[in-house]
C-alpha cells in the first residue's frame, strides 16, 4: 500500500492551470511516511522535500550553507549566503499566506521592513548591546503582527484581487512614512549603526584561521543568520503540516466548505498574514545585522517584492522548500547574472540595442522574462515540478 | 416609511461626498487658494481617471485586474519624449495653436503605441489567465517588470526632462486666484474622454454590448456576440487611454522616469477601491476625490499630503467594504 | 431526556433576492428526535430554506432558533460549531486534498483543534482513526488516499455524508443525498440516515424526491412551495391531502388550491 | 422516427466535465423539427448541463453535437448562436441595468427592430410594453422570464433552449408563459424545454427525455408517459401516491 500512495495523484494538464498550488503535505503520501518516525521526521513534520534524489539535493544545499564560510570563503561569498537564508524566511513566510492559503498581499516588504528599523532604531540610538538586537526584532515582530492583523480584519473578507490592492496602498504608505518620519528613520539616507562587538568585522573567535578561514564577526554573524533562518523555517515546515496548516489549504481549496464545518475562514487568514508578517520582521532583523544599515531602499521598497514574487514563482508555491529554490537561483542571478550579462554585453558591444538589452544593469529583465514563462508555462515552479515529476 | 427616507439616503450618500468635501474645505482654505487648489484637484482627478478609467472598464467586464496597467502610462510618457523631440521648434515657440498641435499629436501617438503593445499584451499574456485571478496577479506583475525594463532599454535609466510647451507654462488668474495654463489645457482634455466615454457607452451599440457584458459575460455570448473581439477593443481602449495619461502626467510632471506608471497607479488603485471596482461613474467620481483631497491636504497639512489618499482610502472601507458604487459581483 | 423545546425552529423566515421572494415567512419547530422531509418543486425554496438554517444566507426577516436560543445573527462557522450540521446539494468538497484529509477536517473542527499550529497533524492518532472510521462507514476506507476529485460521482456523495456524520451534529441536514447516485450505492446512505435516527436524540431534516425513500425513513412530512409552507403533518396525511397532490405534481395548480399559501 | 431528417439537433454520447468533476456519462438526444421535446429529470441529473453544452457554454469533453447536420461541439457560443439557437437560462440571464428596451435590442444583434416581430412579442407579453424604458432590474420575477423569452424570439430562431422557465413563478403567470409558449409551438417553432412542473411539460411536449446521473434512461412520447403514472413514479419518483 505504501508505495503505491507514495506517487502523487497527476494533475490533469487544464487543471494544474488554474490552481497553481498543487496538492501538498496533506497528501497521503506525507501519511505513510510518518509512519517512519525517526527524529529528522520530526524535525521536518514528515513533510521531507521528496523522495530520494530530492532529498539528497537539499541535503547538499544543506551542508554547502552549513560550511559555507570555509567552502565559499571571501566578503561577497559570505554576503550572498547571508543574503539567501534570509530570503529563504521572507519567502517561506510569503508563501504561507499565497501558496497554502491563497492570499495575494504586497505588504510583505513592510514588515520585512518595520523588523529591519526595530532592530536599527535602537541601535543606531546608541544602544549596541544585544538587549537592543532582541528588544527590536521583538517589538518590530510585535507591530508587524498587530499592523497585519488590524489590515486581515478589515480587509480579508473581501475579494483576493481587493485585497490585494490595499496592501499594495498600505506598503506605498509605509514607505512614504519611512521616507518622511526623518527624526526616527533617518528618512531616505536610512540610519547607520554598528552591531554588537562580537559581530563586528574586526572581532576574532579564535587566534588562529581554522582550516584556513580567520573565525571573525563576519562568520559569526553569518552562523547567526543560518541558525535563526534554520529555525524558522523548520517553525514553518512546522506550521503548514500542522492542524492549522491544513486549515489553510482546505481554505485555499473551498472557503465556503470550511465554514460550514465550523471554521472561521477570517480568523484563519488574519490569523496566518499576522504570523507571516512576524517572520518578514524577523528575516528584516537579521537583515539590519548584516548589513550594519538600514533604508527604505534596503528593506521597503517595491522592487523587493518583485523579487520575493520571483523567487516563490521560481522555487515553486505551496511547498515550502521552493522557497529555498527561488531564493538561491535569484538571489545567485542578482549578483552573477550581471557579469554573464556584462560578458554578452562586451561581446556585442557594436550592436546598439543588442548591448542595451545585455547590459549587466537589465538583469531583472531577464529574471522578469523567465517569470513570466514559468507563471503560463510551470505553474508548479521548479521545486514543485521534481517533486511532482514521475 | 422612516425605512424608505433612508434607503433613499443610503443610496445617495456615496454621491454627497466630493460636494462635501469642497465645501467644507471653502472655509479651512481660504477662497483664494481654494479656487486654485480646487482647479488643481479637478486637473488632477482628470489625468488620473484617464488612467483608472481603462482600468476599471477592463476589470468590469473581463474580471482582469492588470497590475501592468502602470507600464501603459510609462509608455505613454516615453512615447511623448520622442514625439517632442522633433516638435520642438512647435513647443518653444509661444505660438498656442502650434503648442497644441503638438501637444495632441503627442497625445495620438502616445494613445496609439501602448494600444498596439495593450493589443499584443492581450493576446500574449491575458489571453491565459482570464478566471485565475492568483495567476493574473502574479503574471502581470512580471509583465509589469519586463516592459519596464524594456522601456529603460529603449530609452535609457536617466530621467529625462519634458518641459511644456511654451504657452502653456504660466498661470492665469481667475480674480485673485492664480491657475497653471496647462491645468486648464488638461482638465479640457479629460472632460472631452469623460464625455466621449460616456457617450459611446450610452449611445452606441458597441456600449450597449460593453454595458451587458459588465453584467453577464455568458449571456452576451449566448445573444451570438463574440465578447472575445469586444474584450481585445475594451482591452486596447483601456491601455490606450493608460497612455494618454502617461502622456498628460508626464508633461504635467515635467520630468519622466521609468517608475512614472507605478507612482501613479497607487493613486489609480486607491481610487478604484474608493469607486468600486469595475464601475467607470464611480471611478470618475473617485478620481476627483482622490484629486481633491491630495491638493487640499497638501495645502492644509504638507506633510500629509501623500498619506492623505490613503486614509481617505481606509475611512471609505470603513464605511462601504466594497466602494461606493460596487458593481454586482459575477 | 429529549426536551420540549425544539431542536430548531424558524419564525416568519423570510429572504428577497432582488424583487423576488425565495423563502417566504416559513414558521416551522423540528423535534428532537424526529426526522422530517422537506419536499416541493424545483425553484421551491428547499435549499434556500437550509441555507438560511446553516447560516449561508442571511435572512430579510425573521428568526432561526436552535434549542430555543436564537442564532439568527450567527455566521456559519459559529451555526456549526452549536451542531447544525449541512451536507449539500451539489458536490462541495477539497478537490485536492485526500479524501482521508476532507473528513480529517471535519474531526478535527469537532475536537475543537482549532489554532495549533505546532503539532504534526498526520500524527495524531486519534484524528486519523477517527477519520477512517467515518470513511468506513460510507465504504470509502479504499480510497483513503486519493484526492477527492479523483472519486467517482456517487463517491464523492457519500463523502460528503462521512464529512456531516464526523462533524457530529446535533442537527443533520441532507440535501437530496442519493441524488446522482447509483441505485445500489443508495442503500448505504439510507441505513446511515436510518441509524442517525435511531439513535433518538438527533434531529434530521431531509429534502428528497423520491416518494419511496420519504415514507421509508421521515416521520413528518413540511412541504414547500414558492417559497412558502402549504402542508405540515404525517406523511399519509400530507399526501393524502389533495391540495399537496396538486401542488407537488403540478396536475392542477390553479389559484385557489394554493391561495392559502401566499398573502 | 428517428428519421435523420426530422432530426434538427442531435447529440451522440456526449460527455461533459466541469471543471475537475465529470457531470454529463454520454448523453443521447434528439430534438425533432417544429417539435416541442422536454427534458426532464431529478435535479442534479444533468439537464441544465446537457443545455449549456448544447450553447458551447460548457465544451463537451467527448461525442458529437450536430445542429442541422452540421458538428457544432467544438464551436464558440457566439457561432452557435448565430445558427438560430436562443437560449433562456435558468437565472433568465437578463441585464438588469440595462431598460426592457435594450435587452431587446440586444438580441437583434443591434440592428433595430423589425415592426412586427416586436407586435409579435408585445402581444404574447402585454405588460413588457409598460416597462419598455424601464431598468429590467425593476421587473417582477414573472416579467422578467417573460423578457427572457420575449428576447428569445425577437428574431426568427430555429431553435430554443429553454431551462425550468416557469421555475418560482405564481400560478398566473405560470399560465400566461404557457400560453405564450403554447403560441410558439402552434408556429411549429423547435424547441427543447427543461420543466419540473409535469402539467406544463403535458400540455407543452410532443417528445420528451428523462436524465439521471449524466445520462439519459428514457425517451419517447410525452402522451405515453403522462398516461403511465407507473413509469412516471419510476423515472421521476415524483408521484405522491404511489407508494411501496
Amino acid at each position: 500500500m505504501g508505495s503505491g500512495l507514495q506517487q502523487s495523484p497527476a494533475i490533469p494538464a487544464a487543471e494544474a492551470a488554474t490552481t497553481p498550488a498543487p496538492p501538498t503535505a496533506a497528501s497521503a503520501a506525507g501519511e505513510s511516511r510518518a509512519r517512519v518516525r525517526s527524529w529528522w521526521s520530526w524535525i521536518l513534520s514528515d513533510d521531507p522535500p521528496g523522495r530520494l534524489l530530492l532529498n539528497a539535493i537539499m541535503l547538499l544545499i544543506f551542508a554547502a550553507f552549513l560550511f559555507a564560510p570555509f567552502l565559499f570563503p571571501g566578503t561577497k561569498a559570505l554576503g550572498v549566503a547571508s543574503r539567501i537564508c534570509i530570503f529563504v524566511i521572507l519567502v517561506a513566510s510569503y508563501d504561507l499566506m499565497l501558496g497554502y492559503t491563497g492570499i495575494v498581499s504586497f505588504a510583505h516588504t513592510m514588515f520585512f521592513g518595520i523588523g529591519a528599523y526595530g532592530v536599527a532604531i535602537l541601535l543606531a540610538s546608541g544602544w549596541t548591546g544585544w538587549g537592543a538586537v532582541i528588544l527590536g526584532a521583538a517589538a518590530g515582530a510585535a507591530v508587524s503582527l498587530v499592523l497585519a492583523a488590524a489590515i486581515g480584519l478589515l480587509s480579508l473578507r473581501l475579494r483576493t484581487i481587493f485585497f490585494s490592492m490595499i496592501t499594495l496602498a498600505v506598503a506605498s504608505f509605509a514607505q512614504i512614512v519611512a521616507e518622511q518620519w526623518r527624526s526616527l528613520t533617518g528618512g531616505e539616507d536610512g540610519l547607520t549603526f554598528s552591531v554588537p562587538a562580537i559581530l563586528k568585522p574586526g572581532f576574532r573567535l579564535f587566534a588562529e584561521p581554522v582550516l584556513g578561514v580567520t573565525v571573525n564577526g563576519r562568520v559569526i554573524t553569518y552562523y547567526l543568520t543560518f541558525a535563526v533562518s534554520l529555525v524558522l523555517f523548520l517553525f514553518m515546515v512546522r506550521i503548514v503540516n500542522s492542524p492549522f496548516g491544513r486549515v489553510l489549504q482546505a481554505i485555499r481549496e473551498n472557503e465556503f466548505r470550511v465554514e460550514a464545518m465550523g471554521y472561521r475562514v477570517v480568523a484563519y487568514r488574519t490569523m496566518v498574514s499576522a504570523l507571516s508578517a512576524a517572520m518578514a520582521a524577523f528575516a528584516g532583523a537579521l537583515m539590519a545585522l548584516v548589513l550594519g544599515y538600514n533604508g527604505p531602499d534596503a528593506t521597503l521598497s517595491f522592487s523587493l517584492m518583485i523579487d520575493i514574487l520571483l523567487m516563490i514563482v521560481i522555487g515553486g508555491m505551496g511547498t515550502m522548500y521552493g522557497a529555498i529554490v527561488g531564493a538561491i537561483l535569484v538571489v545567485l542571478a542578482e549578483y552573477y547574472l550581471q557579469n554573464v550579462l556584462g560578458a554578452i554585453n562586451g561581446a556585442v558591444a557594436g550592436a546598439p540595442l543588442l548591448s542595451a538589452l545585455f547590459h549587466p544593469d537589465r538583469w531583472l529583465l531577464w529574471l522578469g522574462i523567465l517569470f513570466v514563462l514559468i507563471v503560463t508555462f510551470f505553474p508548479q515552479g521548479l521545486f514543485g515540478w521534481l517533486r511532482h515529476r514521475r | 416609511m422612516s425605512k424608505q427616507w433612508l434607503d433613499r439616503l443610503r443610496r445617495a450618500a456615496p454621491y454627497a461626498v466630493t460636494p462635501l468635501l469642497v465645501v467644507a474645505a471653502l472655509p479651512a482654505i481660504g477662497p483664494a487658494p481654494w479656487v486654485t487648489l480646487t482647479v488643481a484637484g479637478l486637473t488632477m482627478g482628470m489625468m488620473l481617471f484617464l488612467v483608472a478609467s481603462g482600468l476599471t472598464l477592463i476589470f468590469g467586464l473581463m474580471e482582469v485586474l492588470n497590475f501592468a496597467h502602470a507600464a501603459f502610462v510609462t509608455l505613454g510618457a516615453y512615447v511623448t519624449i520622442s514625439v517632442l523631440r522633433p516638435l520642438a521648434g512647435w513647443t518653444a515657440q509661444p505660438s498656442l495653436v502650434l503648442n497644441l498641435a503638438a501637444l495632441l499629436i503627442a497625445l495620438a501617438a502616445a494613445a496609439a503605441a501602448s494600444g498596439t503593445l495593450g493589443f499584443v499584451f492581450e493576446r500574449v499574456i491575458i489571453r491565459q489567465v482570464y478566471g485565475a485571478p492568483l495567476r493574473q496577479i502574479l503574471i502581470t506583475i512580471g509583465a509589469l517588470t519586463v516592459i519596464e525594463q524594456l522601456v529603460i532599454v529603449l530609452w535609457g535609466a536617466e530621467a529625462i526632462p519634458l518641459p511644456k510647451p511654451a504657452s502653456l507654462r504660466g498661470s492665469v488668474f481667475l480674480g485673485t486666484s492664480s491657475i497653471e495654463t496647462y491645468r486648464l489645457f488638461a482638465l479640457f482634455v479629460g472632460l472631452a474622454v469623460a464625455v466621449a466615454m460616456h457617450l459611446v457607452l450610452t449611445r452606441t451599440r458597441i456600449g450597449l454590448v460593453v454595458r451587458a457584458g459588465v453584467e453577464d459575460r455568458e449571456m452576451v455570448q449566448a445573444l451570438g456576440y463574440r465578447i472575445r473581439r469586444v474584450f481585445v477593443g475594451v482591452f486596447v481602449a483601456g491601455t490606450a487611454l493608460a497612455g494618454m495619461g502617461g502622456m498628460m502626467w508626464g508633461q504635467y510632471q515635467t520630468l519622466v522616469t521609468s517608475q512614472i506608471g507605478d507612482g501613479m497607479i497607487i493613486l489609480v488603485f486607491i481610487i478604484l477601491i474608493i469607486g468600486g471596482l469595475g464601475s467607470v461613474g464611480g471611478c470618475f467620481i473617485g478620481a476627483i476625490l482622490v484629486g481633491l483631497t491630495s491638493n487640499y491636504v497638501g495645502f492644509l497639512a504638507p506633510k500629509l499630503a501623500l498619506g492623505s489618499n490613503i486614509l481617505l482610502m481606509a475611512l471609505i472601507l470603513l464605511w462601504r467594504p466594497r466602494g461606493l458604487f460596487p458593481i454586482a459581483e459575477h | 431526556m429529549i426536551e420540549d423545546v425544539p431542536a430548531l425552529s424558524t419564525r416568519d423566515l423570510t429572504i428577497h433576492f432582488g424583487g423576488q421572494v425565495a423563502v417566504n415567512g416559513v414558521t416551522c419547530a423540528f423535534r428532537q428526535g424526529t426526522l422530517t422531509a422537506i419536499v416541493g418543486p424545483n425553484g421551491a425554496g428547499k435549499t434556500t430554506y437550509f441555507n438560511l438554517i446553516s447560516g449561508q444566507l442571511r435572512p430579510s426577516d425573521g428568526s432561526v432558533q436552535l434549542f430555543g436560543e436564537d442564532i439568527t445573527r450567527l455566521g456559519a462557522p459559529q451555526r456549526a460549531r452549536l451542531g447544525v450540521g449541512r451536507a449539500f446539494q451539489l458536490t462541495n468538497l477539497f478537490p485536492n486534498l485526500t479524501v482521508l484529509e476532507n473528513v480529517r477536517l471535519a474531526v478535527q473542527s469537532v475536537a475543537r483543534i482549532r489554532f495549533d499550529f505546532l503539532s504534526v497533524a498526520g500524527r495524531n492518532a486519534q484524528l486519523r482513526d477517527e477519520a477512517h472510521y467515518w470513511l468506513d462507514r460510507v465504504k470509502l476506507s479504499s480510497r483513503a488516499g486519493l484526492p477527492a476529485a479523483a472519486l467517482a460521482h456517487g463517491d464523492q456523495r457519500k463523502l460528503e455524508v462521512a464529512i456531516l456524520l464526523a462533524l457530529k451534529p446535533r442537527v443533520f441536514m441532507f440535501d437530496e443525498p442519493t441524488a446522482g447516485m447509483s441505485l445500489d450505492e443508495v442503500p448505504t446512505i439510507l441505513d446511515l440516515i436510518d441509524e442517525i435516527k435511531l439513535q433518538g436524540d438527533k434531529t434530521v431534516l431531509l429534502v428528497e424526491h423520491r416518494m419511496d425513500v420519504i415514507k421509508r425513513l421521515s416521520d413528518r412530512i413540511v412541504v414547500l412551495q414558492d417559497g412558502a409552507m402549504i402542508a405540515d403533518g404525517p406523511p399519509a396525511e400530507v399526501v393524502a391531502s389533495p391540495a399537496v397532490q396538486q401542488a407537488y405534481l403540478g396536475m392542477q395548480r390553479v389559484a385557489e388550491t394554493t391561495a392559502r399559501g401566499r398573502p | 422516427m428517428t428519421n435523420g431528417d426530422q432530426a434538427l439537433l442531435r447529440l451522440d454520447g456526449v460527455h461533459t466535465d466541469i471543471g475537475r468533476y465529470q457531470i454529463l456519462y454520454g448523453v443521447d438526444l434528439l430534438v425533432r423539427r417544429g417539435q416541442v421535446t422536454m427534458l426532464l429529470g431529478r435535479n442534479g441529473a444533468g439537464k441544465t448541463t446537457t443545455l449549456r453544452t448544447i450553447m458551447g457554454l460548457w465544451k463537451p469533453r467527448q461525442g458529437g453535437i450536430a445542429f442541422d447536420g452540421r458538428s457544432i461541439g467544438g464551436m464558440d457560443t457566439p457561432e452557435i448562436a448565430r445558427l438560430g439557437i436562443a437560449y433562456v437560462p435558468e437565472n433568465m440571464g437578463i441585464f438588469g441595468k440595462l431598460t426592457v428596451r435594450e435587452n431587446m435590442l440586444l438580441a437583434t444583434g443591434g440592428q433595430g427592430f423589425v415592426e412586427e416581430q416586436l407586435d409579435r412579442v408585445l402581444a404574447f407579453f402585454p405588460a413588457l410594453k409598460l416597462k419598455w424604458d424601464s431598468p429590467a432590474g425593476s421587473l417582477s420575477g414573472g416579467q422578467k422570464q417573460m423578457l427572457a423569452v420575449g428576447r428569445a424570439i425577437i428574431e426568427p430562431r430555429r431553435l430554443l433552449l429553454v431551462d425550468e422557465p416557469t421555475k418560482g413563478l405564481s400560478p398566473a403567470m405560470v399560465d400566461q408563459l404557457v400560453a405564450a409558449l403554447l403560441g410558439l409551438k402552434s408556429e411549429h417553432t423547435t424547441i427543447l424545454l427543461v420543466e419540473q412542473n409535469f402539467r406544463v411539460a403535458l400540455a407543452m411536449g410532443d417528445d420528451v427525455a428523462v436524465m439521471d446521473q449524466g445520462r439519459i434512461v428514457h425517451s419517447g412520447s410525452m402522451a405515453a408517459l403522462g398516461a403511465d403514472e407507473r413509469l412516471q413514479q419510476h423515472l421521476l419518483g415524483l408521484s405522491m401516491a404511489a407508494g411501496t
